[in-house]
Formats: structure tokens, C-alpha cells, sequence
């Protein structure tokens, strides 16, 4: 598979200081990626460096051409969708216009299509069309913040934890989608996720975060086969 | 009982000024969610603006159309220069850039174009009063005039995608950077829009009160009252409230408390939404589950 | 930032640093500079120029109580001048109808500024931001108003004000009324400027400014925020209330129109410009509101009021910690350099 | 020339005693070659509409100091801005008083304003010259003997216009239209002078706030109270507002306007001119924009100074008017004041002017005081808007005597 992310030593971080010593790893397309670690191992700034927002250092390379130094703004209309932490989806909006504004850079005709086919995987989104997303459950809000970053139709996504605070069985029900996303729509992940277990089930590749440097790296099946990777770093 | 009614239909004329004012400031709230403190100066220098072209020769709505397109240009610039070098500052920067901003629009207001009062021509003929002189054609149309705009915000808000992206930016700027919307251009588009919107009402509202530079000083407060009590967010119950503050204020000054505190009046309005309904009366209760 | 993952540490520190203990000879060698600095006036300036540095004096005072609840406590009032104009009122009621001695109308100003500042810190506790701006505001504008109403006209002058007297030297002191009214002037503030920089740095001051910065922590910490926010009202009201109280004598006369929302608007500038969250860049806040509008006239006839506004801008931009973070960031470089 | 020989007509009597020789330097702001007077204005903010007048006695003394100045010294006249605050008032004029040494104050603008400084000025003994207001408390010469109006007190109208309401309709039920201020409220006391215990049960009143939107709201309910009579204390802007709305009303009271707001081309006119017929004043002032002053010599010296001095002035604004007819008041008191510019010459001449007339003042009406007469203009006419132009009608009314 072609590579569709090239990360190679990125440092970022807050004011003066890093977060991030130099990170390299890539996503391939229609592949997934995961990266595991501890609460503060730098994740999440992970993540936003590679939108922009935070101040990066490094190569962050996306189907051979820099993202660095680009406003977020750009880097989603080149085709990466973020469901951060937090989920960002508009509370104070309905479900519809989460939708719609998921599709915002869109100008093609088949966003209805989009909106039917989400609507499919995501049915309890369906029953609350017009309700305010403030309204919806946690798991429906995290479905909320799947389905509008899908909208974008993008080439990468990347998650944020998105079994962080759901319950056990809406936590299923996700990877369930993610595996359809993986599947039906060829898109590319980058998955952060604290439940290793689950996120090394999806994943083809997989690194492990600490303090702001990788400690380890390989295949998601490999990682989940070796039982002293497991006990040391994973501690399940 | 008479007198009644005719305080009623007063209050709803003098409401329709309110009314027009509060929709320009609910606008910018949707668009930006600041109170801009000067946004009843900033309607002034409008006005003015639209007076000048109005002595320069221009055809009233000429300097109509011309004046919404310069506010529009102010509203913008003023965003890109003043606010959004302090757009991440805490609130009470963002507080004292507004009183800079009142304190600089408004003098430099008085000082190009002087304190004298100056007559303002209204479009709609003025020689048939209505409702037995309650309520003059100028009024009348000035308030379709709010409707209008009002029912065009709405529409831009309700069903256009740059609407859409405007509300998005104002509620939740992060989030709208995801999923590709330029944050920075809606707040400035919010200004320009807002502006715009203050140059109308000004327009409105001068040929009734006449054009001076603190024409919109006390107007303002009612104004913010009227916004306040017709839900901050909501452009339909912002004008609502805006005739519902002109009703009340006739009511209050004419029956309660005497014409002395009308003012105390709008006070009162505004200190006890906030406090009983943040929401306004006609506000939808925003709830969230995190 | 999420609230999901922990709080932010920088923004739990927030802008200014947590004061730190001066050693107490020190603490005295600034105390004594600082009367010398106070007092010399009194025998170098002649009586116009004593009585602009009296009213700068008082306006420091009145921007310190607006600093309290505004840049200590992080509640945002725009209608300062109304607590102004109800202590220069009370003192000029008790004075002109009940003879009563300039000195004993202060503490029923302060009593009474202090009960207005609690009921409105109330609906202040659930209004943020703008809008207890807005609220604030809007008390500023209206106050003209009730000050004349009819039904406290016996008491106010409704709309001619009342006289008063400044309070008289004592006898056998060789000073003037006006350098008299200077020393009032200065031990009521100089008590009102200690009270207050106690009062910040005592656990209070720590809580409101912990209040300020991040609520929930410090809700966390067990700390009453309703309770600290309304006091913190109080205090900053009685503050405000005293300097009007005095501005009342030292301009010997109140009237509606000393108190349009212009004075709110000029406390804030001044809380701005000297600094805010700092004490002595009140002072500095003082001295500008009442000197920088005869610079501007100077610099701009026609409109002094750009010029202020220009300056306040510019203040936000450049110099958000005001003269007085300026003097500390000089200090730091020297303190750094040696 | 004219003007300085009307007034040395007029200030004969006073020109004939011979002139103290007092050594100039001796008084303050005075010296062989410059008399220093100074004023505080609104120069900023909503009152600096004002302004024009100080910017127009600034162009007089201009063109005096052109022709000679008096008794050969230069005036040197200093405008300070206090924004119409009280506070800042007493801090510019005890700037004048104690930095610049004026030797006088003269026509310093408001009612507030001048009530901060009353007592100052009348400590210090310093003379506090036709002041720019119309309250009626600035002729009290036993108590406050170094402070001095100018124009006819607002109340003094008012009871003309109560005096009139009585002799035309003994029965009126009056409707009382005033701004909560100093200025509304003498309207009041005005009305209340004459009508004395009657005022409850016939009037009815009904105040607004400068930052009214409209007046909609009184005017309705004086209406509805059935008022047949209404007098307006009122302000331009909101003056316009209540003729146009009166008209529309269909309510046809006998109206009165406060002298301060009725300039044909800023209240009238914005109003329309056909709205305002029927509508009374009274004034002391020639109205620029009526034409039948069109060949007036007085209106004509004026305006030719006005030409010379102040081109781009606005000439349909009153205030340049009434500027011109304090500062020739100004003047005839320095004339009078001979070589002696003492504080208490200045004083003494400026309570003792011989009835003037003055280019922009109404025919008989004349400015006149005398050491317990602190009101230099006392008499006006009551005039009726004829849908052209002031009418007068009626003889000159000296307020006083009412």
C-alpha cells in the first residue's frame, strides 16, 4: 500500500516547551495506524500537530507534499478529517446542520447520497434529525463526530479516543463502524486510543507513545501476538 | 382607555427603532458572540456617512444601497485591525477594545461632522399619518424595513451554507476550523454583516429622532434590552422584543414609575432577563450532556 | 482546551504571578520613599497644582476599587461610576442637610457604597464576561437619572446639586484649605491602599485572584465563590464609594451631571492603562485619568475623546499590564542584568 | 466701525466719568500690553455643539485686537474644553484663575458648570461674565456679587408664556413638556410663578430624558389628559420631533416652544414649516433665517463679520448670533473699564451698563444692569410662526415684571 502519511522527526508542543521529541511514523492509504500510550504521552498533540494546531517542527509529508506551516483550515480541505478530543461537534446545532456543515468544503452532488448512506450506518442519528446535538447521548455524539468528519470525505482521518467515556457496549458498536469505515470506504486512520487492546485489533501498524517519543513500533498484529510487549508497555 | 391604546401604538412605533437596532446587534453576536459596546456609534458614523452622500446629490436610495456597502467595508476592516489581534485575549481586552473603539468612532464622529442636530430624510412620504397620527408612514416602513432584514438574516442564517458556517464559527471556532471553515473571514463577514445592519437601522432611525452624533446612546440600551429579552441569539426575538421594550417603556413611563426613569426601565429589562431567563423570553434553552 | 483531560496548567497560573513576599526592610524603605514622594507636594506645588494631584490622587483610589473586583477578581465593571457617585451623594446629603463633619460621612459612604457593591455583585455572580459588562454599563448610563428623580429630590438637589464645604484645616496647622484637603486626601487613601494591598496578599486576595483564573479549581479547593465574588463587590464598591465621597469635597459640590457614564468609562481606562490587578498601578491609573485629557486637548482640540480611546487601544495591544507592568518588566531586565 | 459707534453711542454716559489711573500691572492678567480673560466650554463631547459660540467671540476679539485692542493692551482670550462635566469645570477654571492669571471669566457655557465654580469664582473674587446659560440663578448680587448672566432666564419665559395662556384662555388646561434637567425644570418653576396654587389642578406635566428616543409617549398622554395649551421646554431634536407629531395628532393646543429651539432652519423646517403655524416664542434675538431681517443693519454687520472672520461658519446657526451679541456686551464693559482692569472695575463697569441695543437683538430690546440688577436682558416679545417666518405681536415684555 502507498504511503498517504509521512511523519519524520516531529517535535511540538506549548510555549517553550515540547511535547514532542521527534516522532517519526507514517499511515498507509486506506490503512490504519494506531498509536497508544499512557495519559500525556503526547497523543493528542500528536494529532493536532499534524492539523496545525499546535507549533510543529519536522516533516509532516501528506500524499507527497508538506502540511507544515499550513493553517488547519487547509490541511482539512486537503483531505484530513479530525474528531478531536472532545468530539467537536456543535452543540448548540441539530443534528442536520452538524451534517451539513460536515460537508462544508464540499461542492459535488452527492452529498444527499452521503447523508443517506450515513444515516444507514448511523440510525439513532436518523431519529434525532432536528434535535440540538447538545441533546444527544455521549456514544451519539461521538457517532455525530464520526459521521460529520466522514462528510468531509476524506483521504485520512484521525481519531481522538473515541471510546474515551462510553460505555463497554457503545464502545463496540464504534469499532463496528470503524471496521465498515475501513472497509467500505477506503479511508485511512490514525487512531489514538488508550484501549490497546481494541485499537491493536483494527490496526495494521501501530506505535507506542511515551513522553513525547516513540519507545516502540510494528505491526498491530505482531505487537498484539507478543505477550512481553503486552506486559511491559501495554500492561494487559 | 383610550390613552391606553395609543401608548401601545406609540410604543410599537418608537419599538419598530429598538427593534431595527437589536437585530444588528443580535447579528453580530450570532456571528462573533461579542456585545459590541459600539455598535450604536458605529451606526451613527453610518448614518452620517449616508447624510453626506445624501448633500453630495446622490438619489436617497443610491446613498442607501451606497452607505450599506461602506459599513459593510468598516464593519470588516475594523475586525481584521482591531479585533482579531485580540481575538484569543481575555474577555476584559476584548471589553476594552469595544470602549476604545466607542470612545474613538464616537468623538472622531462629532469632531468630522460637528454636534449640531441634522435633519435625515426618510424615503416614505410623510404627509398622511396613520392611526390618527400615532404612527407616521415613515414609521410604518422603516419597521417593514426591519422585517425585511430580519426575514433576510433568517434566511441567510437558516438556509444558506455560508450562514451556516458563519453560526458554526461563532459557537464553537475550533471545532468550525475542522471541518474547513475559514473562522477568521466569518468573524470578519459577522462584522461587515453587522455594520451593515447598524447602517440601516441608523438610517431608520434618523429621520424620526434626527441625526446626531449621540443619536444612539440612549436608543443602544433599549436596544441591548430588546436583544436581551428576545433571546441574545435569536434575530426574530430580538425584534419582537425590541417593540415589546418600546411597549413596555410607554406603559412603565406613562402608568408606573413616571417618565423620569424610562431608562431605569431598560435597566431593569436587561438585569432581569439576565438574571431569571439568560435565554430571553423567546430563547431556546441551549442544553448540553457532556 | 477539553476539561476531560485535566486542566491546563498555564492557564491556572495565569498572567500574573503569584506576589512574592518582600523582605520587610525593604517593605519600609518603599513605604518611607513612598511618603516622601507623597508629601513633598505639599510644599513644592502651589494650590492649582495641589488640587489636580488631590483629584488624581482621589481617581487612583477609585480606580483601585474598580481593580479590585475588575483585575483582582476578574469581574468585569463598566458602571464603576455609579458606586462614585453614591459616595460623593452620601457625603454631600450628610454634610449639607445633617451638618454633619466630612470625616464622619465616611464610613456611612463606605457602609453604604459597601451594601449597593453586595446587591449588585448578586446578579454580577450570574452574569460572565460581556454581559455583566453590558449590565454594568448600562447601571452607568442609567444613573444620571435616578440621581435627579423626584423622589429623592429633597435629599439629592435633583438636578442643581448640592454645596458643600471642603473640610476646614485644624486649627493652628499653617495650611490651606487646599493643601488641608491634600492630607485628607492622602491619609484616606494611603489607609485605603494599605488595606487593600493586605488585603491581596492575604489567603482572601489569593482566593480571589485563584477565583479569577480558574473558578473550578478553586471551587475544588473548597473555596465559597459566591461568597468571595459578592464581597469582592462590596469591598470594591466601598473603595469606589470613598473616592467619591471625597472628589465630593474637593470639588466642594455634586450634580447629575458629574456622573455620566464617562466617569465609568474613564475608571476603566485608567484600571487599564495603570495596570491591571495592580496595586500600584492604580496610582499610575489615577495620575493618567486626569492628566492625559489635557494632554490630549493638547495634542487634539476638537477631539481629546479619540486620543483616549487611540490610547487605551494602543495600551491593549502594546502594554497589556499597563505602566505598571512596564515598570515591572524594566525592573525584571535590571534585577536580570546585575 | 459701526459697531464701535453704536456702542460708544450707547456707553456715552459711562465714557464721559473720567477713568481711574490704576497701575495696570497690579491686577491680575493684566499688563501694558495684553488683558487676559478666559472661559470654559464644552469643546468635546454632546455639548460641543456650543462650541461655535466661544469660536465666534475668538474671531471678535480677533478683529478688536486688529483694530487697536483696548486701551491699548491685546485681549488674549484662553477656551478651555471641561467637556460639560462639573469636576472638570472647576479644575480648567481654577487653571485660568491661578495658572494663567485671567483676569476674568466670561460667558462660560452651562448650568452645572457654572454652579461648580459659583462659590469659587465669588471667593476669590473674580468677576464671572454673562454666563452662557439660561438659569435664573445667576442674578443674585447680595449673595454671589462677582457672578453675572446674561440672557433672559428660561423661567422668566416660561412666565410669559403662563402669563399669555391666562390672559388668552383663563381656562386652559396647560400641558408641560419638559427635559429633566436645570433647563426643563425652570420651565416648570416658570409656569408655577404665575400660576402659583393653581398649578396642580391646571397643569399637567411630563418630563423626558435627553436620551429619549422620541417624546411620542408624553405627548400622547397630555393629549389624553385633554390639554388645550402646551409649553414645550425642550431641545431642538426633540422640538421638531413634537411639533411634527403634535400636527399629526390632529391636537391643536395653543403651543409654545422654549426660545432655544425654535431657529427656522434647524427645528421649524425639519418639522415643516406648515406643521409649525400657530406655533409661539418669545425671543430677543433676530432670527437669521427670517427673511424679514434681510436688510437689518444690525443682521448685516453680522453677517459681514461673519464673511470676514468666519467663512465656513454655518449661518443658520443661532449660536453664532447670540456669541455676537454677548461679545459686543463684552467689550462695551472693557470700554467702560477705561485704563482700570482691576477685578473690581471690571466688576463695578459690568453692573453698570446703560440700556444698549445690540445688532442681533430684536428692536427694544435692550441690555442694560445696574449694581443690583444682575440680569442685562430682561424684555422679549412673544412672535408666532406664520408658516413663513416669526411674526411678532404683542409689545416688548420685561420679564421681571410679570
Amino acid at each position: 500500500m502507498p504511503t498517504l502519511l509521512e511523519v519524520k522527526g516531529l517535535k511540538a508542543g506549548y510555549g517553550p516547551t515540547h511535547v514532542l521529541h521527534g516522532l517519526d511514523f507514517r499511515v498507509d492509504e486506506g490503512g490504519v495506524t494506531a498509536l497508544l500510550g499512557a495519559n500525556g504521552a503526547g497523543k493528542t498533540t500528536t494529532l493536532r500537530a499534524i492539523c496545525g494546531m499546535v507549533r510543529t517542527e519536522g516533516a509532516i509529508d501528506f500524499l507527497g507534499q508538506t502540511l507544515q506551516g499550513r493553517a488547519t483550515e487547509d490541511i482539512v480541505r486537503r483531505g484530513i478529517a479530525h474528531v478531536p478530543d472532545g468530539r467537536g461537534t456543535f452543540m448548540e446545532l441539530t443534528v442536520e446542520e452538524n451534517f451539513r456543515l460536515g460537508a462544508y468544503t464540499r461542492r459535488d452532488r452527492e452529498i444527499q447520497a452521503d447523508f443517506d448512506r450515513l444515516c444507514g450506518w448511523f440510525p439513532r442519528l436518523k431519529q434525532r434529525w432536528r434535535q440540538q446535538a447538545g441533546t444527544l447521548s455521549g456514544g451519539e455524539q461521538q457517532m455525530l463526530a464520526i459521521a460529520r468528519a466522514l462528510l468531509l470525505r476524506p483521504k485520512l482521518l484521525l481519531l481522538d479516543e473515541p471510546s474515551f467515556g462510553l460505555a463497554p457496549l457503545i464502545v463496540q458498536e464504534i469499532f463496528g463502524i470503524m471496521r465498515r469505515i475501513r472497509a467500505e470506504a477506503g479511508v485511512g486512520i490514525l487512531l489514538v486510543e488508550q484501549n490497546a487492546n481494541l485499537a491493536l485489533e483494527l490496526a495494521d501498524l501501530a506505535y507506542l507513545l511515551e513522553t513525547g517519543s516513540i519507545v516502540m513500533s510494528g505491526i498491530a498484529a505482531e505487537i498484539r501476538q507478543d505477550e512481553a510487549i503486552r506486559r511491559s508497555y501495554l500492561g494487559y | 382607555m383610550d390613552g391606553l391604546a395609543h401608548q401601545i401604538v406609540a410604543g410599537i412605533a418608537t419599538g419598530g427603532i429598538y427593534a431595527s437596532v437589536a437585530l444588528a446587534i443580535v447579528m453580530i453576536y450570532q456571528a462573533t458572540h461579542h456585545v459590541n459596546f459600539a455598535q450604536g456609534e458605529m451606526a451613527t458614523l453610518s448614518t452620517f456617512i449616508a447624510w453626506s452622500m445624501i448633500q453630495a446629490g446622490m438619489p436617497y436610495w443610491v446613498a442607501f444601497f451606497g452607505t450599506i456597502v461602506v459599513s459593510f467595508a468598516i464593519g470588516v476592516v475594523v475586525e481584521r485591525i482591531l479585533i482579531r489581534p485580540v481575538a484569543n485575549a481575555p474577555v476584559l481586552t476584548m471589553v476594552g477594545v469595544f470602549i476604545g473603539l466607542l470612545l474613538i468612532i464616537g468623538n472622531a464622529t462629532g469632531w468630522i461632522f460637528g454636534y449640531t442636530t441634522k435633519v435625515f430624510p426618510s424615503p416614505f412620504a410623510s404627509d398622511r399619518p396613520l392611526f390618527g397620527g400615532l404612527v407616521s408612514a415613515h414609521e410604518l416602513g422603516s419597521t417593514l424595513v426591519t422585517l425585511a432584514v430580519l426575514t433576510l438574516v433568517w434566511a441567510f442564517f437558516r438556509f444558506t451554507r455560508l450562514g451556516l458556517a458563519m453560526r458554526a464559527a461563532a459557537y464553537n471556532p475550533r471545532s468550525a476550523r475542522l471541518v474547513g471553515i475559514r473562522v477568521g473571514w466569518m468573524l470578519a463577514l459577522g462584522w461587515g454583516m453587522a455594520a451593515a445592519i447598524g447602517a440601516v437601522a441608523g438610517m431608520m432611525v434618523a429621520p424620526v429622532v434626527f441625526l446626531d452624533p449621540t443619536m444612539m446612546l440612549g436608543i443602544l440600551l433599549y436596544a441591548f434590552a430588546g436583544a436581551l429579552m428576545g433571546g441574545i441569539d435569536n434575530p426574530a426575538g430580538a425584534v419582537l422584543g425590541g417593540f415589546s421594550v418600546g411597549v413596555l417603556e410607554n406603559l412603565a413611563g406613562a402608568y408606573v414609575v413616571g417618565t423620569e426613569l424610562k431608562l431605569t426601565v431598560a435597566l431593569a429589562i436587561i438585569i432581569g432577563v439576565l438574571v431569571v431567563r439568560p435565554s430571553g423570553l423567546f430563547g431556546r434553552v441551549v442544553l448540553s450532556r457532556v | 482546551m477539553s476539561a476531560s483531560k485535566g486542566l491546563n496548567p498555564e492557564a491556572a497560573i495565569g498572567p500574573i504571578a503569584a506576589p512574592v513576599a518582600t523582605p520587610a526592610w525593604q517593605r519600609g524603605l518603599y513605604l518611607l520613599i513612598g511618603l516622601c514622594l507623597a508629601i513633598a507636594p505639599l510644599f513644592l506645588l502651589e494650590s492649582f497644582h495641589l488640587f489636580q494631584l488631590t483629584m488624581a490622587v482621589i481617581m487612583a483610589l477609585a480606580v483601585l476599587g474598580l481593580n479590585i473586583v475588575c483585575g483582582y477578581n476578574g469581574q468585569i465593571s463598566l458602571g464603576h461610576g455609579a458606586f462614585f457617585a453614591v459616595g460623593a451623594y452620601a457625603t454631600a446629603i450628610l454634610m449639607s442637610h445633617f451638618d454633619w463633619s466630612f470625616w464622619a460621612t465616611l464610613p456611612v459612604s463606605a457602609v453604604v457604597c459597601g451594601i449597593i457593591g453586595y446587591g449588585i455583585g448578586f446578579p454580577a455572580l450570574r452574569l460572565a464576561g460581556h454581559y455583566l459588562a453590558l449590565t454594568t454599563f448600562s447601571l452607568a448610563v442609567a444613573v444620571p437619572q435616578i440621581l435627579k428623580h423626584k423622589s429623592i429630590e429633597d435629599w439629592t438637589g435633583g438636578v442643581q446639586g448640592l454645596f458643600l464645604v471642603k473640610p476646614d484645616p485644624p486649627a493652628g496647622l499653617p495650611l490651606s484649605p487646599d493643601q488641608w484637603m491634600y492630607v485628607v486626601t492622602l491619609i484616606v487613601a494611603g489607609v485605603c491602599f494599605l488595606l487593600a494591598w493586605n488585603l491581596i496578599r492575604s489567603r482572601i486576595g489569593r482566593a480571589l485572584i485563584a477565583t479569577r483564573d480558574n473558578p473550578t479549581a478553586a471551587e475544588a479547593m473548597g473555596m465559597n465563590i459566591a461568597s468571595l465574588k459578592t464581597r469582592a463587590f462590596a469591598v470594591s464598591a466601598m473603595i469606589t464609594g470613598i473616592a467619591g465621597s471625597l472628589s465630593a469635597v474637593a470639588i466642594e459640590f455634586v450634580a447629575p451631571d458629574s456622573f455620566s457614564i464617562f466617569v465609568s468609562i474613564t475608571l476603566f481606562v485608567g484600571m487599564v492603562v495603570g495596570g491591571v490587578a495592580s496595586i500600584l498601578g492604580s496610582l499610575f491609573g489615577g495620575l493618567f485619568v486626569l492628566f492625559v485629557p489635557n494632554i490630549a486637548e493638547a495634542i487634539s482640540k476638537a477631539a481629546p475623546g479619540v486620543i483616549y480611546g487611540v490610547i487605551l487601544i494602543l495600551f491593549l495591544f502594546l502594554l497589556p499590564g499597563g505602566f505598571a507592568g512596564l515598570i515591572r518588566s524594566i525592573g525584571h531586565r535590571l534585577r536580570s542584568r546585575s | 466701525m459701526t459697531t464701535s459707534r453704536r456702542i460708544l453711542l450707547a456707553g456715552s454716559a459711562a465714557l464721559l466719568a473720567a477713568p481711574r489711573l490704576v497701575r495696570a500691572e497690579e491686577s491680575p492678567g493684566v499688563t501694558a500690553t495684553e488683558l487676559r480673560i478666559g472661559t470654559t466650554y464644552a469643546l468635546s463631547g454632546p455639548a460641543s455643539a456650543y462650541s461655535l459660540i466661544p469660536k465666534c467671540v475668538t474671531a471678535m476679539v480677533k478683529r478688536l485686537n486688529e483694530e487697536g485692542g483696548i486701551a491699548g493692551r491685546k485681549i488674549n482670550f484662553l477656551v478651555y474644553d471641561d467637556a460639560y462635566s462639573p469636576p472638570r469645570t472647576l479644575e480648567q477654571t481654577r487653571r485660568l484663575v491661578e495658572q494663567d492669571k485671567v483676569a476674568f471669566l466670561f460667558n462660560n457655557l452651562g448650568t452645572p458648570t457654572n454652579s461648580a465654580i459659583h462659590r469659587y469664582v465669588n471667593q476669590r473674587k473674580v468677576p464671572h461674565l454673562f454666563l452662557a446659560t439660561g438659569a435664573d440663578k445667576w442674578a443674585e448680587p447680595k449673595q454671589y456679587p462677582w457672578t453675572i448672566g446674561w440672557q433672559p432666564s428660561y423661567r422668566t419665559e416660561a412666565q410669559i408664556y403662563a402669563k399669555h395662556i391666562l390672559e388668552q384662555k383663563p381656562e386652559a388646561k396647560i400641558g408641560l413638556l419638559y427635559q429633566n434637567d436645570d433647563f426643563g425644570k425652570d420651565y416648570v418653576n416658570g409656569v408655577k410663578d404665575v400660576l402659583g396654587p393653581r398649578f396642580d389642578a391646571m397643569v399637567k406635566t411630563a418630563s423626558h430624558e435627553a436620551t429619549d428616543a422620541t417624546v411620542d409617549s408624553q405627548l400622547v398622554s397630555l393629549q389624553a389628559a385633554g390639554c388645550d395649551a402646551l409649553v414645550c421646554g425642550i431641545i431642538p431634536r426633540f422640538a421638531s420631533q413634537a411639533i411634527r407629531r403634535v400636527f399629526d395628532l390632529n391636537w391643536k393646543p395653543m403651543m409654545f416652544m422654549s426660545n432655544v429651539s425654535v431657529s427656522g432652519s434647524v427645528v421649524i423646517e425639519p418639522a415643516g414649516k406648515e406643521k409649525a403655524i400657530g406655533l409661539i416664542t418669545s425671543d430677543y434675538r433676530k432670527d437669521q433665517s427670517d427673511p424679514s431681517w434681510a436688510d437689518d443693519p444690525g443682521m448685516k454687520e453680522w453677517r459681514d463679520f461673519m464673511a470676514r472672520y468666519i467663512p465656513d461658519g454655518e449661518l443658520g446657526d443661532n449660536n453664532y448670533t447670540y456669541a455676537y451679541g454677548v461679545g459686543l456686551t463684552l467689550f462695551q464693559v472693557l470700554r467702560q473699564c477705561g485704563n482700570d482692569f482691576s477685578r473690581g472695575n471690571v466688576m463695578k463697569q459690568a453692573t453698570s451698563l446703560q440700556p444698549m441695543a445690540l445688532p442681533t437683538l430684536l428692536p427694544g430690546i435692550m441690555v442694560s444692569t445696574s449694581p443690583d440688577n444682575y440680569r442685562p436682558i430682561r424684555h422679549m416679545q412673544l412672535q408666532r410662526w406664520d408658516g413663513r417666518g416669526w411674526v411678532r405681536f404683542g409689545k416688548v415684555i420685561e420679564g421681571a415684571e410679570v
